[in-house]
């Protein structure tokens, strides 16, 4: 296969990837009889082209952070954890109980608290699967789904039946106490002046950044994310060099749910001040994509959940200010995935015809 | 509970199977081919869509199961370069497809019908009208097994029929073909298939072809057979479930009949709180029932199935030159 | 200009979003104004979409839906001069116009049409998610055939705790086919997509069924018994032509000012006999009256005719 | 003299089987094969050999079609043949054997024969004959297998017998065969040899590449060495020696035999007593092993794989459980698995060379540096502070390492994989000795590696031994074990045979141990303790026979 320098795949092969998803994205809204301009300009200017934008922007882009960093972690270990959307949603359960069970006095005792009951509860959905998976040998994929449904199950009659305030139409938690509210990038001094409109983006962005560099710390820096990685490559392996499997399934899959978990901080505590019912809101399956096309890797989930936060931020815009249905915003997240993550490689060999390789000889 | 409702639940069953069980057979073929495909769910959808529309458009479910069948082909075709010519990793690119059928498919309906995303109504010959299989009204009489026939078995559209002899047909093709054997040795050791001088390329998109097929035929049922037109997401997750019955069913063709009928039956006894109150004699919650497929699920392989071992050359690109 | 937000369910869900898209084509139709319209695809965006529209001045902002109560809220004290009007929640604030509807009368009131049609002495509801508006919609549904028919079974499911619970026409009209064979001849569907599944699978079964929010008389003709109006379209009609003078308040829609009802046309006409259609209208005087009280299940979270 | 005039008559006689003629392949950046021409006579057996990653593999790929050459030209039979791919191979009768097999694991013997190579769409007619065929070939060629037999319950020996039968159901003329005898037991290798002599004499041609001098010597008629992608010489058999074939392909003189001192044994290091273990299906493998090693001394474990050698090592290893008493140094060692694994045993003192090292004994995703912590993670020399691990540590390491085992390239950041086969044992060698165990354990060190490394590592062994710790040596060559060793044991179904010096064994008495028999033979090796089981089983036998 054709070698193309190392900073020609870290920057073209990604950029022409994205050129090429939105070559054909184009094509599509032509087809559908729409303006591929308007749509882009919308998209843009609706998701960079203002600090309210990026204040959207960032929101998303904190969830889809948590979420691609769980799938990250379990996928070292070779665990292919599907059931993000589960945890985060049972995450939010967490951080509910504990906002609403204290009349917290101010955000920063809050939130700590609130961090670990939405990883514990996280962590807690994903511990299930893990043992079954551990122990029993069942599939990890298969049950960590059938535990979203599940986990949706016992979330909406929670809300319905225990948790939702007398004559309250919403399946929802009552609102959380105003200390327990945590600033947006808005009210945040300095960063006030740069986001100068309301916007969901909050605190929690910089816990996201700190799990990013946690989480590379994890993996490639302590003992734990050793054995992790060396499980996830060969089990035999990481036998014969003492590493216990059922440890390590365990703990990277409590660590996925936990991570999976920490994400409610944002849109739960961050966002609606309440738990509502699909608080995820699919999160958990981008994190699936965001983790794949950020190559498993911290920095690479980092830029990939930017990425997929401007799709979704701009597709929104889209949906909201033009004809195009909204459904095109899927089309596209698609077609990035499919062209970054998916067909790299043609995009690699067709680099590959400008740079020749060159040979050398067998040392 | 008594047989008449039993009767009704498995009438329920063989329905809900019945998507499920294609899209099994249809992910068979890929894994079994050594192509994961995680992409069932979206070309199911991209089916039902194009079923649903040709259908509509020209008032016959033939042209329109034709439409769906190659409306999911293409999205297999897709799934086949990016993995098999472009190595590229198949869980992401089926998780993209995915995507894509999920939004394209709306686009599509919503600029062919400006019905918010949904195809017409289809009615009469645009939809798979059930069929009576012969005898059923004769031996409707005979106990116990007549009405098991006349109403269980019978009078359903075509593609269950279908859907139920894909079973032993998968059986034979993959045990008694050399196309089948070939197929299951490239999903296990490509290499030995390119040293016995076959194309493990041209093996594999055949495999990819079939699996786009049978999806066809899933999403063609979903759209014309157990609904009268598409809408919005009307998979609701079947592939995925397909997915879970697949390894369920350790990538075999009677054993996927088996999950899919297990899982089929799981959601047509959800359906009837009625049945489970009679039976565990107290009201069960409502959201407790709508999760009692998943937990049953959950059960069943947590109790009976031990390490589901998936065809060793499965989610690797074949590559020979490093 | 005034402006509408869809909630999730988006503006062509055949039911509650879809009738307000018709109150505001209708008031287009009639004035020849024209008027902004979003949809909602996430919580996050609520809030965006109301500022946004307040901002771009917009006036009267309509939405519909509970789930915006929580916003609105939030939002509206920042737009004093912007008026807003929501469907189906009460928002307690000087510049809201709070538009909620009986849809237990409503419902009561095709419960006893689908009790009088019935022949099985069964009837079935389906409603999407077991929420408790949906459970207002079944409440009133089981008081209302129970009147007509104390002995009467009311076969009730809901479709699912995901938002496909919605969506879900496929296993709303295996629903339909279950309670088909518990006896049920006439269903009620409360289920947005869902239903649409339900009121085929009813029509193929050759029994009867009753739409809800928009007519939905026509989707079968002949087969569906009737639909549970609510008049969500008047409701924005009624917005939009008050315009920026929009009064705020809340403003109950009930059998009394015509916000809920039932559907007749020539797609059912051979179904309800004028026998039927006279009992449901003499019941519908009683509740417009205040002589008979439909029970709501909101009031105390309790259903005096069906176990939830 | 005589040599010469075969040669001649060889040369003008017999028509080529094989030309090829300037035959180039890159992978990538890498020049594989270079320019490379090579003839062999029909009816010939010809040897291939070079050191790890010289090409040799590469070049009978391309003959197979497996590979596309960049350049050069293929003449088969003397007309010039395009191969672009292994039906055109097979076409023009040619059969290869590869280095790891090409076999589906979970098939039949009769569905891997037939499997590309069937008669018509379906299966029956072309397993029904196929049984037919297969049986008259195990009789005309000494290949018997068991045509229902699942590929993955095959011993390695029989797989292999699998791979010949495909080429020869092929109707193969050129036969060739890439490094079969790694994996055979010297039994099973002379067996293999008996085959291709019948091959020959029935007028087909095999090409047979080989790390093995021995092997070149006793079978082949000529003989290709190959060094980094060219080939440095063709040469007949009988006009060569070891000694040359070696400096051929290392470019160096090579020491075929590592020179060792006599022992001196200390204390006893390893005290083995009623060693048992069960495999996950209940079977016992280990039936009671009991037996000890001294400080300063090397314990050779002979045996046919598959005898209970694996289980040995991996139960002292503290990968799998057992039960029976292990005394190291005076302690107890815990064989439930309770409170010891792999770790666990690395802190009492032992190092375990597995004898799968790709699989066991590195991650081939991992690079270098990691691999050299790979059971050493949590060594506190590698660690920063109680939370995070010292890369950089691991990384001088690594360098230090590689510089004292010769690992080839030095580059520690390189993945594991990209290190030929040679090199990753190196790395591992490296790793396990420079703990500086008590034990060491060691499987199957010298399998697949050229003879340039296997000088290399037999030094560091005999070192390791010479500063006083104590080595449990496996492998099938026995070869390896009788020069290495101190003292030898042989294995047989779970049981030992016989234990002795290895000054006294020889390979017939070894072999018939190996085959669970005594006798005289056995009887003849003096200082030798023979298990009462190995009469036995020549009783039994006896009466079988
Ligand atoms: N498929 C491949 N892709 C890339 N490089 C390869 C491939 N196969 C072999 N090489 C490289 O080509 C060179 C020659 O390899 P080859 O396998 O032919 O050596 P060999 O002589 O058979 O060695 P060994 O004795 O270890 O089997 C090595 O440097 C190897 O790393
Ligand atoms: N097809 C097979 N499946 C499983 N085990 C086999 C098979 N063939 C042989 N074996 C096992 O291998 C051992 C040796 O078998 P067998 O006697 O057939 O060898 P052989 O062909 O005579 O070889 P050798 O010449 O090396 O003795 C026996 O213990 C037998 O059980
Ligand atoms: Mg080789
Ligand atoms: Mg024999």
């Amino acid at each position: 296969m054709a070698r193309i320098p190392r900073w020609a795949d870290l920057v073209l092969v990604p950029l022409i990837s994205l050129l090429l998803a939105g070559i054909i994205s184009a094509l599509v809204i032509l087809a559908i009889g729409q303006s591929p301009k308007e749509a882009l300009t919308t998209m843009v200017t609706g998701a960079v082209g203002s600090s309210y934008a990026w204040g959207y922007t960032l929101y998303y882009a904190t969830s889809f952070m948590f979420t691609g960093l769980a799938v990250t972690v379990a996928f070292h270990g070779s665990l292919f954890n599907i059931g993000g959307e589960g945890q985060a949603q049972l995450g939010g359960l967490g951080v509910a109980l504990v906002c609403l069970a204290v009349p917290w006095p101010h955000w920063t005792l809050a939130l700590p608290m609130a961090m670990i009951a939405g990883a514990l509860f996280g962590a807690a959905w994903a511990a299930i699967p893990a043992y079954l998976q551990a122990r029993r040998g069942s599939h990890i994929v298969i049950t960590t789904i059938m535990f979203n449904y599940i986990g949706a199950a016992l979330i909406v009659y929670l809300l319905v039946n225990v948790l939702r305030p007398p004559g309250q139409m919403d399946p929802a938690t009552a609102r959380f106490p105003s200390g327990a509210a945590l600033p947006t990038l808005h009210d945040l001094p300095l960063l006030g002046l740069i986001f100068d409109k309301k916007i969901p983006a909050n605190v929690t962005l910089f816990v996201a950044l700190i799990a990013c560099w946690l989480v590379w710390l994890l993996l490639w820096r302590t003992r734990l994310g050793y054995e992790i990685r060396a499980f996830g490559r060969s089990e035999p392996a990481a036998r014969y060099a003492g590493i216990s499997p059922f440890r390590v399934t365990m703990l990277a899959m409590l660590i996925s749910g936990a991570l999976a978990g920490l994400m409610s901080i944002n849109n739960v505590m961050g966002e609606s001040g309440r738990l509502l019912q699909n608080s995820s809101e699919g999160a958990g399956f981008i994190g699936i994509a965001v983790a794949l096309m950020g190559r498993n890797h911290p920095i690479g989930v980092f830029l990939a959940a930017i990425l997929f936060g401007i799709l979704y931020q701009g597709g929104a815009e889209i949906g909201l200010w033009t004809s195009i249905p909204i459904e095109l915003r899927t089309v596209v997240q698609g077609l990035v995935i499919l062209f970054t993550g998916a067909l790299d490689h043609m995009v690699r060999m067709m680099l590959g015809v400008f740079f020749r390789p060159r040979r050398i000889e067998v040392a | 509970m008594d047989y008449a409702t039993l009767l009704q639940i498995l009438d329920s069953t063989i329905r809900l199977a019945t998507p499920l069980l294609l899209a099994c057979l249809a992910g068979l073929y890929s894994e079994r081919s050594g192509i994961f495909d995680i992409g069932l769910e979206g070309k199911m959808l991209m089916a039902a869509m194009s079923t649903g529309a040709v259908a509509a458009l020209t008032g016959s479910v033939w042209i329109g199961l034709l439409a769906g069948i190659s409306g999911a082909v293409l999205f297999a075709l897709v799934h086949g370069v990016a993995s098999i010519t472009f190595r590229g990793n198949q869980l992401i690119s089926g998780v993209a497809l995915n995507f894509v059928a999920s939004g394209i498919t709306v686009l599509i309906a919503q600029s062919l019908f400006r019905q918010g995303g949904r195809t017409p109504p289809l009615s009469g010959e645009a939809r798979f009208n059930p069929i009576t299989l012969p005898f059923a009204e004769a031996l409707s009489g005979v106990p116990i097994l007549g009405p098991l026939y006349s109403e269980v078995l019978s009078g359903h559209g075509a593609l269950v029929y279908i859907a139920l002899l894909a079973v032993p047909v998968t059986w034979w093709v993959l045990f008694r073909t050399r196309f089948g054997l070939r197929l299951r040795a490239v999903g296990e050791n490509p290499a030995s298939v390119d040293t016995a001088g076959i194309s493990v390329i041209r093996l594999r998109y055949g495999a990819v072809v079939i699996t786009g097929i049978l999806c066809g035929l899933a999403g063609a049922y979903m759209a014309a057979g157990l609904q009268a037109g598409f809408g919005k997401e009307m998979t609701a997750g079947r592939g995925y479930i397909a997915l879970a019955a697949l390894i369920f069913a350790k990538w075999r063709p009677w054993y996927a009949l088996m999950a899919t009928l297990l899982f089929g039956f799981f959601q047509a006894l959800a359906l009837r709180p009625d049945v489970i109150k009679n039976t565990v004699g107290f009201d069960v919650p409502v959201p407790a029932l709508d999760a009692l497929p998943y937990i049953l699920t959950v059960i069943v392989l947590a109790g009976f199935v031990g390490r589901a071992i998936p065809p060793r050359a499965g989610g690797e690109p074949y590559v020979k030159e490093r | 200009d005034p402006a509408i937000i869809y909630d999730l369910g988006g503006k062509f869900d055949k039911s509650f979003n879809e009738a307000a898209f018709n109150g505001a084509e209708r008031w287009k139709a009639e004035t020849g104004g024209s008027y902004k319209e979003l949809e909602m695809q996430s919580e996050a965006q609520r809030e965006q979409a109301l500022r946004r529209l307040a901002e771009a001045g917009s006036n009267p902002v309509v939405m519909t839906g509970f789930a915006f109560g929580d916003v609105l809220a939030k939002v509206a004290p920042d737009f004093p001069d912007t008026k807003f009007a929501i469907i189906d929640m009460v928002v307690d604030a000087p510049n809201v116009k709070s538009v909620v509807f009986n849809e237990h009368e409503g419902s009561y009131l095709v419960g006893m049409m689908a009790a009088l049609a019935s022949k099985t002495g069964t009837v079935g509801f389906i409603g999407g998610m077991d929420i408790p508006l949906i459970r207002k919609f079944g409440c009133g549904y089981a008081q209302g055939v129970k009147a007509v028919n104390p002995d009467a079974t009311v076969v009730m499911n809901m479709t699912g705790t995901t938002p496909s619970a919605w969506n879900d026409p496929v296993k709303g009209a295996e629903l339909a086919k279950a309670q088909k064979a518990q006896g049920a001849d006439v269903i009620y569907a409360a289920a947005g997509g869902t239903g649409i599944g339900v009121l085929q699978a009813a029509a193929d079964e050759g029994i009867l069924s009753i739409g809800v929010d928009s007519n939905q008389n026509h989707l079968h003709p002949g087969q569906v018994l009737t639909s549970m109006l609510k008049r969500v379209d008047n409701a924005v009609y009624e917005a939009f032509t008050e315009g920026a003078d929009l009064q705020p308040g809340i403003n109950v829609m009930g059998l009394a000012n015509e916000g809920v009802g039932y559907a007749m046309d020539e797609n059912n006409a051979s179904l309800v006999t004028p026998e039927m259609a006279a009992t449901v209208d003499e019941a519908a005087a009683k509740i417009k009256s205040g002589e008979l009280e439909v029970h709501d299940y909101m009031a105390d979270n309790t259903c005096p005719a069906a176990s939830f | 003299m005589k040599g010469g005039i075969a040669a001649g008559r060889q040369e003008t006689a017999a028509p080529l089987a094989i030309e090829l003629r300037g035959i180039s392949k890159a992978f990538g950046t890498v020049q594989a094969n270079k320019d490379i021409s090579i003839q062999v006579a029909k009816g010939t057996i010809h040897g291939i050999i070079g050191e790890n990653g010289a090409g040799k593999s590469t070049l009978m790929s391309i003959l197979y079609g497996f590979y596309k050459a960049d350049s050069g030209d293929i003449l088969i039979n003397g007309t010039p043949t395009t191969i672009p791919d292994s039906q055109a191979a097979i076409r023009a009768g040619i059969g290869m054997v590869f280095q790891h097999f090409k076999l589906v694991q979970n098939f039949s013997v009769l569905e891997n024969v037939i499997l590309g190579a069937e008669d018509g769409a379906l299966l029956r007619p072309s397993l029904a004959k196929a049984r037919k065929v297969l049986a008259d070939l195990a009789r005309e060629y000494e290949l018997e297998v068991h045509p229902d037999a699942v590929i993955e319950e095959l011993s390695v020996g029989h797989q292999q017998r699998v791979e010949i039968l495909k080429a020869l159901y092929r109707h193969a003329d050129i036969l060739i065969l890439d490094e079969p005898t790694g994996v055979l037991t010297p039994a099973e290798a002379d067996h293999l040899f008996r085959i291709l002599r019948n091959l020959k004499e029935q007028g087909k041609t095999v090409v047979l590449i080989t790390h093995k001098l021995r092997e070149i010597m006793e079978i082949t008629d000529t003989v290709s060495v190959m060094r980094r992608g060219e080939m440095t010489a063709t040469v007949r058999t009988a006009e060569t020696s070891p000694e040359q074939l070696a400096e051929l392909m290392v470019g160096r003189k090579v020491l075929l035999h590592v020179p060792k001192g006599t022992a001196k044994p200390g204390r006893r290091v390893l005290e083995i007593k009623d060693l048992r273990v069960r495999d996950v299906d209940g079977v016992e493998r280990l039936k009671g092993i009991d037996l000890s090693i001294r400080a300063g001394e090397i314990l050779g474990i002979a045996g046919v794989a598959g005898n209970g050698q694996t289980e040995l090592l991996q139960v002292l290893g503290g990968i799998t459980q057992g039960t029976g008493t292990v005394i190291l140094n005076d302690k107890s060692l815990d064989l439930t698995g309770k409170s010891s694994d792999g770790q666990s045993r690395r802190r009492d003192g032992i190092s375990h060379v597995p004898e799968d090292r790709q699989h066991l004994g590195m991650i081939m995703d991992f690079t270098a540096w990691e691999n050299v912590a790979f059971g050493y993670h949590n060594d506190p020399a590698y660690q920063k502070n109680r939370w995070l691990m010292d890369n950089g540590a691991i990384l001088e390491d690594t360098k230090g390492k590689m510089e004292r085992f010769d690992v080839r390239p030095p580059i520690p950041t390189l993945q594991a994989k990209s290190f030929s086969g040679g090199n990753q044992q190196k790395i591992i060698l490296a790793r396990e000795i420079e703990r500086n165990p008590d034990l060491l354990l060691v499987g199957q060190p010298t399998r697949g590696v050229d003879i340039g490394a296997i000088e290399f590592i037999h030094k560091r062994i005999v070192a390791l031994r010479d500063s006083g710790k104590a080595v449990l040596l496996v492998s099938v060559e026995l070869d390896e074990i009788m020069s290495l060793s101190d003292r030898i044991a042989v294995m047989f179904d779970g049981h030992l045979m016989g234990i002795g010096p290895a000054e006294s064994a020889t390979q017939v008495g070894l072999g018939c141990l190996m085959a669970g028999l005594g006798g005289a033979d056995t009887r003849a090796m003096s200082g030798w303790d023979i298990s009462a089981a190995a009469d036995e089983q020549r009783l039994s036998t006896g009466t079988r026979g």
